[in-house]
């Protein structure tokens, strides 16, 4: 953003109350719904206040009932509304799964193109202190392979504010994956409304020596790793696509044939992960200009243990990147 | 427990027009099913088809005269009844199995589920049978958010109530009162399980519904006019703000679950017996002679101007051309 | 619908030993949830906590003296108060919260859910509570198929009860006449929503079981001995291969749904009438001092015994090791 | 498998139900249930008969409920039972997809390793006739993010067999992949038992040029392909997984060494199908072996029409592998 903009310096939760409050003050059509949403505010209070704003009606209060919780977001959005819906841990898409592939997903084009499907389904994800294996994962990539879902995955509160209003907005399908670590991060967002389109990315630093293409919390594990880099005479270049589908690989080959050596950093596992996608279409498109293999770096292909100990061991670290860099630039 | 809805009706309760055009609508049905047949017969038609023959009172019962083009429906996949009742042009619904741009889905193809019309609340259809159960509460709560009186209807087999997604569909319709109207047709069989050999239940299917507190009931499925009375009384209640309600309508289905089914598992005397003494049409159409309400010629010309209406669809459907190849690059994003 | 339990019962009824049993178990499962919390206050747990106080009559009343160490618990996210009773060493499930060696994962770690002890039938649960619906048909099943009596328990509360996968899982119980247990432990909140505002029932929750056929009723939980008669009745039911029983335990939580919970959506009266009147191992304690069954002084040493036992089985947790960071990589695969 | 092997020549159908036969008769812990899979046989006549020779508790048709199919089967398998559930279509997979993603890969791990989770579940995948978008997927790449689970994906009837039969031996998480053309085609099948073990790659045809990977239907479609240009001279080496997880990387690695083009053909949408996967890790570990760029064809990333006309535009084809093969070439 340009330096005239006036900004305010907010967390990421507030970021996504803002949007939230924004959008559904903006469109009657809004409703938001899920477990404890309303009253209580969310458990990662993230609704807090919408319900003594916009009443029961528009946000509410459901059973526990993930799989409901979906189609119902997929019933109303095809009948005039837009809905909103959280669920409590993103982990628990596995519970809606098919109502967001298949349903979600395709509902507009295999009824011929009828219906339009604006569902802005909120996840809270990410490892972040003793929750397990069930309530610390990071599911984005499986949505890659889901045609007709779009994915967004912010990194700070401007992105995340920027992004959430476009989704709303947005006639499609959205997933919007918030990792549970980044709610309390803070950040400068523009004081005046703006919005920011699925499907471009972000060059969150500029380099010249590698590419480092990182999503969510690892976006910042990123930087820190290039500020150290730095010390060493490295210019590292980081990318966030904030969004994985529609996914920019333009702003990420245009970096690649500058550098030619390219570390993707993810938190999920890394076998299947966003990583993989991406650095398939880069050997498909930038082959030539790779002085160095593609590297990836993401969780451990087993479950999140719960211990909180053992839990450092799975989050890509900074040590592990700068190390990986550092194997980069010896080709 | 749910009850078994019961109530006498007289001919004389219905204008005579409407009769007929009960049975105009059950005729249509049941010969687009023969026609679509024979278009598979003759290659036209690939996929699956599951006729809806045997069950043409279930829909026409539950819709025609009840339902607005603003109320909305989930039909199931056993055959297009729903779909027709409710107004889809045929030439469209043809068009979809064809695969020709005359079809709702304008080429995609779709075969019974997929197709749908939402100028007419045809919403389309799940390829999953009984995930409509948790899309329809979001339609319910759409009308009810949006202050209209809309009512939405949801089509299912017995089958596909043993789906996970009933116990939260009904728990949300239940407790939102929701102005929803589940239509269980329970035709005694999910593919080759019969409804005992996989189903638990006190008495009914509909017993399940009971314990949250939603009203249900059992029906004679094939007496159009009895589901007539009985959707009525559930749609009025949905549209004053009364909740949802749960109707299981007994039918049969007179073939296989798909065209080629072998269809041995079924007792032949069973099934002639649905076939001679429980058509619906058959049923209805004697009921309207003895009566008198029209001679035997009226009926024999209704049939023939359907049959006329179903040859001119089918032409308009063959006529119209196959979609260009990317027509699959279409219609994914709005 | 569902009956409420209702039973005539003499102390009497039991040997003086069970009764003192009981009270040991309540309090032992008390006391390690109160030091838990204390744990976490120390710093040394972290993750999610569900206290089970206030409801430990609901596990001791279904599991003490009644379930054998074959038979299967699924126990639910409240409290490690079925683990407990269920036999589980204490300072193994004090090893899974401290993520040392001596826990039943050997050092992964373990909140409530995650422990597991398959020798004393304890299979493990599920991070999305109400998963285990499905999964306890196919123990219960499998029981059958061996030949075995083993009975399967499945523990949930009021709000995983909404989940979809009760309705599949009750069906397939009554079905195949299953040995399932089925204990909701309603204490009327999930997390901050009230029973009335996210369940549609006609009178309670366990009407939803009705309508399967299965024997339902409701129960005060709070009365460890009235759990014993109901659940003995069901599990001998189970063993005698006459299928499922669906119990609603009514209970309360007296602290919020999670360590950290404001817990300030709840009446003050509401919550303290609980605490002060109904709970559980306090209204026993009286029972047993009124009708004599023994002094304040046994109790006091039961009290001590326990005490005594909880810090042996912290010392023997917290002084295992940590395990190695490349524990990660065990086990996945046999 | 050498010449001295006696052969007969059968049906992929033919060959699973000797499978499941062989195994049933040999382990009486072994449990096979689904919809109609009883005294029907299976709608793609896959269990005819087995409910005749095992009894109805052993082969028993469930309601439709696959949610509680694939949970049930976690509840066996853990008490010494050995499952083996179908799916009508594997579609049907998201309807089970918490079950499969984080129960039966997730359960003996986050349990410490106690349990064992000795479950097949056989899944009928693919384009077969006018099935539409909800009756033709072929999910399988989904799994390659999900620890704990092992995929197979045969295409012949002697892979069929003998994968199937490891698998239910196997103490693990097995999805069974069967692609529904597949199962009328015919093949040799050794006589005397055998087993195929899981992570081992068939290479189908031994070639110099160029590397193709390809699962299922797409192995004979590359197969094709191969014999088309080989009279042209150019000698194409196809090699089919057999299974995704574990992914034999020694000998897509070993050819792609040798030939320094890769191709992988996959039915899935391309997007996040297996070949982003294979892609990534031969970019990240033979790198410098290759002459061309890695390409890929999979499904465009739409939903799967339902006309029959349409379909043939999705499934990839022998020429569109002619195509990339001969570019390849270029290079
Ligand atoms: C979730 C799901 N499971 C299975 C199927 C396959 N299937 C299609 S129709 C059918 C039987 C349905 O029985 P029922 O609901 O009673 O309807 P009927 O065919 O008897 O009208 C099955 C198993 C499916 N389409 N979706
Ligand atoms: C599928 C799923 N949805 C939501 C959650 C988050 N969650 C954990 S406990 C809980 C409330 C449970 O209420 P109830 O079943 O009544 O048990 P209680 O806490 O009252 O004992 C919720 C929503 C979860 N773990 N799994
Ligand atoms: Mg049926
Ligand atoms: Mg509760």
């Amino acid at each position: 953003m340009g330096t005239a903009v006036k900004v305010k310096t907010i967390t990421m939760r507030e970021a996504i109350i803002e949007a939230l409050v924004e959008e559904m003050e903006r469109d009657p059509s809004t409703v938001l719904f899920g477990e404890d949403v309303g009253k209580f505010g969310g458990i990662n209070a993230i609704t807090k206040g919408l319900y003594e704003k916009f009443g029961g009606q528009r946000v509410f209060d459901t059973p526990i009932a993930e799989t409901t919780i979906v189609g119902a977001a997929l019933g109303m959005a095809i009948t005039g509304l837009r809905p909103i819906p959280e669920l409590q841990f993103g982990d628990f898409v596995g519970i809606a799964f098919d109502e967001v592939f298949n349903k979600l997903g395709k509902w507009r084009y295999m009824h011929g193109g009828q219906m339009e499907v604006p569902v802005t389904l909120r996840l809270p994800v990410g490892i972040a202190g003793g929750a397990g294996p069930e309530h610390s994962q990071s599911p984005q990539a499986l949505f890659m392979h889901a045609p007709g879902i779009h994915i967004a995955i912010p990194s700070t509160p401007a992105d995340a504010k920027g992004l959430l209003k476009t989704a709303i907005r947005d006639n499609n399908a959205v997933l919007f994956f918030e990792h549970k670590l980044l709610y309390g991060m803070k950040g400068d967002v523009p004081e005046e409304e703006y919005l920011i389109p699925l499907g471009k990315a972000d060059v969150k630093r500029v380099g010249t020596d590698v590419t480092i293409i990182a999503t969510a919390l690892q976006v910042h594990t990123a930087l820190n790793a290039a500020n150290t880099l730095a010390k060493d005479g490295i210019e590292a270049e980081v990318i966030d696509p904030r969004t994985l589908a529609p996914l920019d690989m333009d702003t990420i080959l245009a970096s690649v044939r500058k550098t030619g050596r390219v570390l993707i950093v993810h938190e999920e596992p890394k076998t299947g992960g966003c990583g993989a996608e991406i650095a398939a279409q880069i050997a498909e498109k930038a082959l030539f200009d790779l002085h160095a293999p593609i590297k990836r770096i993401g969780s451990p292909d087993v479950p999140i243990a719960q211990s909180i100990y053992l839990e450092q061991f799975y989050r890509p670290s900074e040590n592990q990147i700068i190390e990986v860099v550092k194997e980069l630039l010896e080709y | 427990m749910a009850e078994i809805y019961q109530k006498e009706i007289k001919l004389s309760d219905y204008r005579k027009e409407d009769l007929i055009k009960f049975y105009r609508e059950m005729v249509k049905i049941r010969k687009f099913d023969e026609h679509l047949i024979r278009l598979m017969h003759e290659g036209k038609v690939s996929g699956f088809y599951h006729s809806g023959i045997g069950s043409e009172s279930v829909s026409v019962g539950s819709i025609t005269n009840i339902l607005r083009d603003e109320d909305y429906i989930f039909y199931n996949h056993r055959g297009c009844n729903q779909k027709i009742a409710k107004g889809v042009p045929l030439s469209k619904i043809y068009g979809d199995f064809l695969g020709t741009v005359e079809g709702t889905t304008r080429g995609l193809g779709a075969g019974i589920v997929h197709s749908a019309d939402p100028s007419r609340g045809v919403l389309g259809q799940c390829g999953t049978i009984g995930s409509q159960f948790n899309i329809v509460v979001g339609t319910a709560y759409s009308a009810k958010l949006r202050g209209t009186d809309q009512v939405s209807v949801c089509y299912f087999g017995d089958g596909a109530a043993s789906r996970e997604p009933l116990h939260g569909s009904l728990n949300w319709a239940g407790l939102y009162k929701l102005p929803v109207v589940y239509i269980c047709e329970n035709n005694g069989y999910a593919i080759s399980s019969t409804f005992e050999e996989t189903h638990s239940v006190r008495e009914h299917l509909a017993d399940w519904a009971w314990g949250y507190g939603i009203p249900s009931c059992v029906v004679d499925g094939n007496d159009v006019l009895l589901m007539q009375e009985v959707v009525k009384e559930a749609v009025e209640r949905a549209k004053l703000g009364e909740g949802p309600t749960f109707i299981e309508a007994q039918t049969f289905r007179h073939r296989g679950h798909f065209e080629g089914d072998a269809y041995d598992y079924v007792d032949k005397a069973v099934l002639n017996d649905w076939k001679e003494n429980r058509d619906p049409i058959k049923s209805f159409k004697k009921k309207l002679l003895e009566n008198q309400y029209c001679t035997e010629n009226d009926l024999l010309n209704v049939d023939e101007e359907v049959e006329y209406e179903i040859h001119a669809a089918i032409k308009v459907a063959e006529n119209a051309p196959l979609p260009e190849p990317n027509r699959i690059f279409e219609g994914l994003y709005a």
